[in-house]
């Protein structure tokens, strides 16, 4: 059982799975969802042991193709699969989080569980499939793939105008992806003429068309509007700054599980999308696109703060602060330079791992209380001392603390951004403002976390005032399951921010790779290589 | 003295008059002004209007058929013209009056010999048979039916429905729609091309005729633009001898084509042998046909018959429940 | 020896910090004091052999001494930028410690506070339901400070910048069922983050300028590859700083970094609310270690601010300001604990002072006031603990006094802490005040040093009630003296001659209000709140032991350090000190008598005034807080020149209003266009639904006529045939 | 006589029948009559089929005619069924009774202008309609017998 077999089979499993639990498997609750569990778990021990194989290095690792259409046919259009630095660890934050959304619904999900745990495998294949395809046709599948069953979920499972979200949140998505489609096509076309070579064949395999593009790169114009195509579906996946609406609503009505995978990882496929097709790609429109880009994401980060600070409902809060986070991101990426991309890749991960966290935790409060209105809490932390540990934990991880992941990635982009505003050929006046207000969103995150943390955690016991009466079961803390679903996230949380050099070094070839003009184009590139190789020595 | 003043306005005003006779008198302009006339006389006609105002619409309608006739060549053998004008003439009449006729009775009539006069035209074209078919089944059967239909849900009196249309604007939209499709195929036939395509079947047809004589008969004539050369295919039914007089004799047509047709100078004309669709046993090819080529057709038409039978039994509904009779409210 | 030292100093409280949050619920819970009092012991212990190492090899090498050691390396991202002259820096942070001179002595004097601080805890927290969760805290916090002064790379000094304010949040909200304490923790952290804004805008140029984040030079087997911001080669001149607006912006901003931290003017709010943490937090962060961290910083960075005077001024003036400011506002202040923070607030004000002169003098007199400071003002605040203890948590003057027979151990140490904080002879604060001063003076008169003789007839007694404009004459009185060519004969001099009476008034000011809270609290009939119950006593011995310790230092520590300017000699080794252009400023050392006797002066003046209203029944006092004039300052004072509401009416509030105006935008414009999309194919089918009329001949009609244009289309478009 | 001119004559014949029967199907409201112009147009149509036929000295001509009459015939069997039973369902053979198929929303089309009974109206003499008993007395069998 070589790697890439492995690879293929964690992203059958959970298919198979659900098939198995949607269908098949007879019983109450209890069973469905321990098989659930126990298939999520081999998928995760997959993930683990395809990611933990992955030798450092900028080509595809774990490559398998199976051929879907005959050669005839002119097309070369095969189920290929592989995993490089840039997919590796979204790859495994996927599975990671799968196992947190499954033990967060543990209990809370009480009708028609079958169909709901058979969703969510669902949407891990998806997941796991969207990092790991190398084919364009494949990839876009998987792209389609997971909103369908976060469609059922918040559309059966959510709480109160459930239907609006699922609705909203699903014809939002898929008119963006349409619009992607038809550039990922034209782009994929546009290659087969621009190749004048005899045997030139349609080709939807990335790595063949990053290399082809590498060498030639398509005309400006065509680019420019190739990006603008991808940009609709990829932006707004990436809730960017105007096509966000759609996040928080969803965010609000899903069922904790659902939330947890959304912002986890269904917010990364948007960047993911920039950082594997827009950049490397079509480095002139990135070029033509980056201002553009990179005031919209501040606009997000400040934007998103600004407007989580007054929100009265938590997840909504965190929606919004997923926003702000996500800004980041897409700072990062738009920095095109080292720094800010590692930096970008890095905070996915850590958005996915805090906001996930912070997701299942409020999950957690909802299970208890079943409101979510901040001014109906007040001073929990007397009544659930583990919770509330667990929320600092999450809470001081979100905002960018030292020591813990949010901290590596956001300095990271923000030293990226100043080194492209600041120094070096494009310092331009716009993006100097641009670099600062960033970092002030630093600051605007800390406020409204705090701010929620001070206000449902702290101060005198004040619990909603429903709870009283159904004194049935009284409200406790953490119980072992749900200490264990947040685990996992903690030790990724101390991991990545005490040693974020482990990521790092295993990300940066592919990431260098997709970006290879920023640094390129600098000047006199190879006097620094020379600079550069008598310290490889020294650092390694 | 108002005289030569209407003189001097003729004058300076003919040359507008010519300007304007010349536009009009080109196919659109005809098709337009036929296009009215129809639609007038149509609009004047409706079961509506009173007798005074039929009149006047017929002699519009008579008019606007002038007017799409000039459209048409007028076939050379004069008695095959006059016994075609009448056909016609008597089917478009009757048609009219099928639909100006204010009870449905009436309708039903003329519409029975405007049959006639199609038959006619069929008869005309060689189609024996189909002329027969259509008194026969046609006049005799459906209409005969509608009749006794009629009789069956025999409005007391004339339904004021009968009498009055959809109101005033359908009325008159209705007919420039319908007379729109006349007048598009009328201007089809004002083209130059099928002018020019007319006139050298007409030389064709006189060479063969000077040179076969009696035994070479021209059944079709067609021509295509191939570059800047127009090919005319003839196809000829002849025994050999007179085939070959006719190949011989091709350079010289040519020339005679070109130049009496400006725009065809080029002009290539090959001969075919060309089967007879007048034949003198016309049924029996006719049957052949019908039971050679296409004999599913024919098997299918049969059972469309039944099942249309069943169907109106089950429709008319020969159950004993509803009273027969008490139709005439 | 000396790096496995450094690395066993920030290892104990972590170890110990660990230890309390796994076993203290469950197991520890009472005695978990132990081994947080254990653990700072240990780590004092060895930041006095360090300190002993250092000072060693001082003495040997004579210039400077620095020893790196490097953990981990945190992150590096290879050619990540390409600098000025082309070559490709890689982005290298790597955990790395160093020990020098400058580190040493905030090593011991942190540690040496934190074992007092935490053995005072141990009795003042007793019995409180989160006593283990107070010890893991209070070790975490050491560690993180212990880490802050040693750490050698300025990204890992953000980062525990930002641990030691977690600490803070964690400790200021430690009883958090208090709505004010956490609100009091939740606006320390973030006004510590608006300094961290500035803090990390700075780092980032540095980055960008400099091309690297570490102090020391990373060298290779001998070679440098990459040359410290602070690193010998650039300090010895071979690489040059980056002058002009690109250093001043810098400085400013780490100077904005060190307002957070160190609660100078615009961001001082957040201190006087700390007070609702327990007061051995207090004592601890909030008067020596945490705040100082604005002060090593600034220090650390001087070759930094050396290459922008005008950033220097900007220190001396936000220093200079602060301390005036704070003082005025502790005149009124009638909470003891807020009293003392405000003192704190204003000697950090004289420290940034000090150091904003930017001569050794002036830095040496900083780190040394820092150094005294720490001491007097932690038995302030313990002498403050403990009267909160015995007075059943009052901390209001106006509830309770002449507690000098009740608790007289307290009395006693609180009177040496006032002594020294006053700045009266023998004691500690005596030598650092003076030396403040003195380098002030020799910034704003640069000749004056030399004509020491004729000073002397200027030490004529003067009231204090008069307002500035006496010490006008007497300033005018040195004017006179001609001024030898000053070598910085530049612009600021008015400045700093301004910022020197500011100096002289606000020690006055400190000498009026700590006596004036001395005497309300131990003076007066004896008065004590009800909430006190039957413990209104003298501490247990465990409490005022180290208070007593404190007052043997705060007596002592001024006068040794200052005896053959040792403190001085050691801290000039420190290698940001030790630069070229540091020798040709002021030198340490030289003693101002006649600044000694003025300011010895103007604090008795202090003492004086402050009996006379204080001392006895304070009818004056009410006399004079009615007279017109001083009614409305008094007010102003009180409520702290209304500073919080400014910013909140300033920033907190428009900022809430900017987010209700996106949250509403949000909803309908951005939201509303989405649905506006949403609805228009809903609007086009309802208009087509009219076509279906029902009647027969319509639809045929229109069936025809749609053929027609079709036909017409076909025959205009293709020509037809 | 040139084929491609008899073709156009048949063809404007047909053309004109085609447009009639169009006009009588849409402005008349008698369903009957309506029908009537049906096979109008199919009468139309055929004649341009057999003209093409000929001109095409093609069979295929004639033999969609033959098929033309069948399904006229079919149809009108059916129609005349319907309309028997709309008649009898509605009363009356106008088409505006058959108009509540429209959208709810939508006015019905009611006749504005109802033209004043035309006086001379002939009496059609009215049959029995077939099979009925006619109701005979016998004073009236005896005087047939005359």
């Amino acid at each position: 059982m070589d790697v890439s077999s492995l690879l293929l089979l964690s992203i059958a499993l959970p298919l198979l799975g659900a098939i198995f639990i949607g269908l098949v498997a007879p019983g109450d609750r209890g069973s469905i969802r321990t098989v659930a569990f126990v298939i999520s778990l081999m998928t995760f021990g997959c993930v683990v042991a395809v990611v933990s194989q992955f030798p450092t290095g900028s080509e595809m690792f774990a490559t398998k193709s199976i051929t879907w259409l005959p050669a005839s046919t002119g097309i070369e259009c095969q189920i290929s699969v592989g995993l490089d630095g840039l997919s590796l660890w979204l790859y495994g934050l996927s599975g990671l989080l799968m196992l947190t959304a499954i033990l967060v619904s543990w209990t809370a999900i009480s009708e028609r569980p079958a169909l709901f745990y058979s969703m969510l495998l669902l949407l891990e294949s998806g997941c796991l499939g969207v990092f790991a395809a190398q084919d364009l046709m494949l990839f876009y599948v998987f792209f389609e793939f997971t909103l369908i069953p976060l469609f059922f979920l918040i559309g059966i499972w959510g709480s109160e105008d459930r239907r609006y979200a699922a609705i909203k949140f699903f014809l939002f998505t898929l008119a963006g992806s349409l619009l992607t489609f038809v550039g990922l096509i034209t782009l994929v076309v546009s290659v087969y003429n621009m190749s004048d070579s005899a045997d030139r064949i349609l080709t939807f395999s990335i790595p063949k068309l990053t290399d082809a593009l590498a060498l030639r790169p398509l005309d400006a114009k065509l680019q420019i509007w190739l990006f603008a195509a991808l940009f609709a579906g990829f932006a707004i996946k990436v809730p960017l700054f105007p096509l966000h609406t759609w996040l928080p609503l969803a965010h609000v009505q899903a069922p904790t599980a659902g939330s947890v995978i959304l912002a986890g990882v269904l917010l990364k496929i948007g960047t993911y999308g920039f950082l594997r097709f827009s950049i490397p790609m079509l480095p002139a429109a990135t070029e033509f696109w980056t201002p553009w880009l990179l005031w919209l994401s501040v606009i997000g980060i400040i934007y998103g703060a600004l407007v989580a600070l007054v929100q009265s409902d938590i997840k909504k809060l965190i929606a919004y602060s997923s926003v702000s986070h996500l800004g980041f991101c897409m700072l990062g990426l738009f920095a095109l330079n080292r720094l800010g991309v590692q930096g970008a890749t890095l905070q996915m991960i850590n958005h996915g791992i805090s906001t996930g966290g912070l997701f299942a935790l409020v999950g957690m409060l909802y299970e208890r209380y079943h409101t979510r209105q901040i001014s109906s809490y007040s001073g929990l932390a007397k009544k659930l001392p583990v919770l509330t540990f667990f929320m600092l934990i999450f809470t001081f991880s979100s905002i960018g603390l030292p020591g813990m992941n949010g901290f590596a990635g956001e300095i990271m982009i923000l030293t990226g951004m100043f080194q492209k505003a600041w120094h070096g050929a494009e310092a331009v006046g716009g993006l100097k403002i641009v670099s600062v207000l960033a970092v002030s969103g630093v600051v605007l995150g800390a406020w409204y976390m705090l701010w929620l943390v001070q206000r449902v955690f702290f101060g005198p016991l004040v619990e909603p005032h429903d709870t009283h009466d159904h004194g049935s079961h009284a409200v406790h803390d953490l119980s072992f399951r749900e200490i264990a679903a947040l685990v996992p996230l903690c030790i990724f949380v101390f991991w990545i921010g005490l040693y974020p050099k482990f990521f790092l070094d295993r990300m940066a070839p592919t990431l260098d790779k997709s970006i290879p003009s920023a640094v390129a184009n600098s000047s006199d590139l190879n006097e620094s290589v020379a600079f550069a190789a008598s310290k490889d020595r020294s650092l390694d | 003295m108002n005289g030569c003043w209407l003189l001097a306005a003729a004058t300076d005003s003919s040359s507008a008059w010519a300007e304007l006779g010349s536009k009009l008198s080109g196919t659109e302009g005809r098709a337009i002004i036929g296009w009215a006339l129809a639609v007038l006389a149509l609009w004047l006609i409706g079961p509506n209007s009173s007798l005074s105002r039929k009149i006047a619409g017929a002699v519009f309608g008579v008019l606007g058929l002038g007017v799409f006739w000039s459209f048409v060549p007028a076939m050379s053998f004069l008695p095959a013209e006059s016994v075609f004008l009448l056909l016609a003439g008597l089917t478009i009449f009757s048609a009219v009056a099928t639909i100006s006729a204010r009870s449905p009775v009436y309708s039903a009539i003329w519409f029975a010999c405007s049959l006639l006069g199609t038959a006619g035209l069929f008869l005309f074209q060689g189609a024996q048979f189909l002329g027969i078919a259509t008194i026969a089944v046609y006049a005799g059967a459906i209409v005969v039916t509608f009749l006794f239909v009629l009789m069956l849900a025999q409005p007391e009196g004339h339904a004021f429905f009968d009498r009055v249309s959809w109101g005033k604007s359908p009325r008159a939209v209705i007919p420039v729609v319908t007379m729109a499709i006349v007048s598009l195929i009328a201007y089809q036939f004002g083209k130059s091309d099928i002018r020019n395509h007319v006139k050298a079947e007409e030389l064709v047809n006189q060479t063969v005729a000077e040179l076969a004589g009696p035994d070479a008969a021209v059944r079709k004539v067609v021509h295509h633009q191939d570059g800047d050369v127009t090919v005319l295919e003839v196809d000829v039914v002849a025994n050999e001898e007179a085939l070959s007089k006719l190949e011989d004799s091709k350079s010289e047509l040519q020339r005679s084509i070109g130049e009496r047709i400006p725009d065809w100078s080029k002009c290539v004309v090959d001969f075919h042998a060309g089967t007879d669709v007048r034949t003198a046993d016309h049924v029996a090819h006719l049957g052949g046909q019908l039971f050679g080529a296409n004999l599913i057709g024919v098997e299918v038409a049969g059972c469309l018959l039944m099942m249309a039978l069943v169907g109106a039994l089950v429709v008319a509904g020969l159950d004993e429940e509803k009273k027969p009779g008490a139709t005439a409210r | 020896m000396s790096d496995n030292l450094i690395i066993l100093i920030p290892f104990f409280p972590l170890l110990a910090a660990i230890l309390i949050a796994i076993l203290g619920p469950k197991l520890l819970k009472e005695n978990s004091h132990y081994v947080t009092v254990l653990a700072f012991a240990a780590s004092f212990v060895c930041s006095l052999m360090l300190f002993f190492s250092v000072q060693g090899q001082v003495v040997e090498e004579g210039t400077s001494f620095e020893s790196v050691t490097t953990l981990w390396t945190w992150a590096a991202v290879d050619n990540a930028m390409i600098d000025a002259d082309g070559h490709s820096v890689p982005f290298l942070i790597d955990v790395t410690l160093r020990s020098d001179a400058l580190t040493s002595i905030m090593l011991c004097m942190v540690t040496f506070i934190a074992t007092l601080v935490a053995i005072f805890g141990a009795g003042y927290m007793h019995g409180d339901r989160g006593y283990w969760r107070f010890f893991a805290y209070v070790s975490l916090f050491v560690f993180s400070m212990t880490m802050l002064v040693s750490v050698s790379n300025f990204l890992l000094l953000f980062v525990f910048w930002e641990a030691v304010g977690l600490c803070s949040y964690l400790l200021i909200g430690f009883w958090y069922h208090k709505p004010e304490a956490s609100a009091a923790g939740k606006k320390a952290f973030l006004v510590n983050r608006v300094g961290d804004f500035g803090f990390a805008l700075a780092i980032f140029l540095i980055w960008i300028n400099y091309g690297t984040l570490n102090f020391h030079d990373y060298v290779v087997d001998g070679q440098v590859i990459i040359p410290g911001v602070f690193g010998q080669m650039r300090l010895g001149g071979a690489l040059p700083y980056v002058q002009g607006g690109m250093a001043t912006a810098i400085c400013l901003l780490l100077m904005l970094g060190a307002c957070g931290k160190s609660a100078q003017f615009p961001l001082h709010v957040w201190l006087p609310d700390a007070m609702e943490g327990p007061t051995p937090v207090s004592a601890l962060i909030h008067a020596a270690t945490m705040v100082t961290a604005g002060v090593y910083m600034v220090t650390r960075c001087t070759p930094l601010f050396h290459a922008s005077p005008d950033a220097q001024v900007t220190v001396a003036c936000i220093g200079g300001f602060t301390a005036l400011l704070a003082g005025l506002i502790a005149l009124t202040q009638h909470d003891l604990k807020r009293v003392l923070a405000y003192s704190t607030v204003s000697q950090l004000g004289y420290m940034f002072l000090a150091l904003g002169t930017g001569s050794l003098a002036g830095i040496v007199a900083g780190m040394f006031h820092l150094f005294t400071h720490a001491f007097f003002k932690a038995l302030l605040f313990l002498g403050s603990g403990s009267v909160m203890h015995a007075m059943g948590n009052v901390i209001d003057m106006r509830r309770f006094g002449g507690l000098r027979h009740l608790m007289p151990w307290t009395f006693r140490t609180f009177l040496v802490g006032c002594l020294a904080l006053a700045g009266i002879f023998p004691f500690a604060g005596f030598w650092s005040k003076d030396a403040i001063l003195a380098s002030v003076h020799d910034r704003a008169y640069p000749g004056a040093h030399s004509h020491d003789s004729q000073d002397s007839e200027h030490d004529a007694d003067h009231d204090a009630d008069q307002d500035a404009d006496d010490h006008a004459t007497h300033s005018v009185a040195l004017l006179s003296a001609d001024h030898a060519g000053s070598n910085q004969a530049d612009s600021y001099t008015n400045i700093y001659v301004w910022l020197y009476r500011s100096a002289c008034f606000t020690a006055f000011l400190t000498a009026f209000y700590t006596f004036r809270a001395f005497f309300l609290t131990f003076y007066g009939p004896q008065v004590i709140p009800d909430e006190s119950g039957h413990h209104a006593h003298e501490s247990p011995p465990m409490m005022w032991i180290p208070l007593a310790i404190l007052a043997i230092f705060a007596f002592l520590i001024g006068f040794v350090s200052e005896l053959d300017h040792k403190f001085a000699h050691l801290l000039t080794s420190t290698p940001s000190l030790a630069f070229a252009g540091m020798h040709d400023t002021m030198q340490p050392g030289g003693f101002h008598m006649d600044i000694a006797i003025s300011s010895s002066i103007i604090a008795v003046l202090g003492i004086a005034l402050a009996a006379f209203l204080y001392l006895g029944h304070q009818r004056e006092v009410e006399a004079i807080s009615k007279l017109k004039l001083v009614a409305p300052l008094r007010a102003l004072s009180l409520n702290k020149f209304y500073l919080d509401e400014i910013y909140t009416w300033a920033v907190v509030k428009p900022l809430e209003f900017l987010g209700i105006i996106y949250f509403w935008l949000d909803r309908w414009l951005v939201d509303g266009l989405v649905n506006l999309i949403g609805k228009v194919p809903v609007a086009l089918g309802s208009g087509f639904r009219y076509l279906q009329t029902g009647l027969l001949p319509f639809y045929s009609l229109s069936m025809v006529v749609a053929m027609l244009i079709l036909l017409f289309l076909g025959q205009v478009l293709w020509g037809g045939g | 006589m040139s084929e491609t001119a008899l073709l156009q004559n048949y063809l404007l014949v047909g053309s004109i029948l085609f447009a009639l029967g169009l006009t009588g199907f849409l402005i008349r409201r008698n369903l009957i009559v309506m029908f009537l112009c049906a096979e109008m147009m199919l009468q139309g149509v055929s004649l341009s089929l057999i003209a093409w036929g000929r001109y095409h000295n093609d069979w295929s001509g004639q033999m969609l005619v033959i098929f033309i009459i069948t399904v006229a015939a079919c149809e009108a069997g059916i129609a005349l069924a319907l309309v028997l039973a709309l008649c009898r369902k509605s009363g009356s053979l106008d088409i505006v009774n058959w108009q509540n198929v429209r959208e709810e929303g939508r006015m019905p089309y009611i006749d504005q202008e109802v033209p004043a009974e035309a006086m001379e109206s002939e009496a059609w003499p009215t049959l029995t309609p077939a099979g009925i008993e006619p109701a005979t007395d016998q004073q009236e069998l005896y005087r047939s017998n005359v």
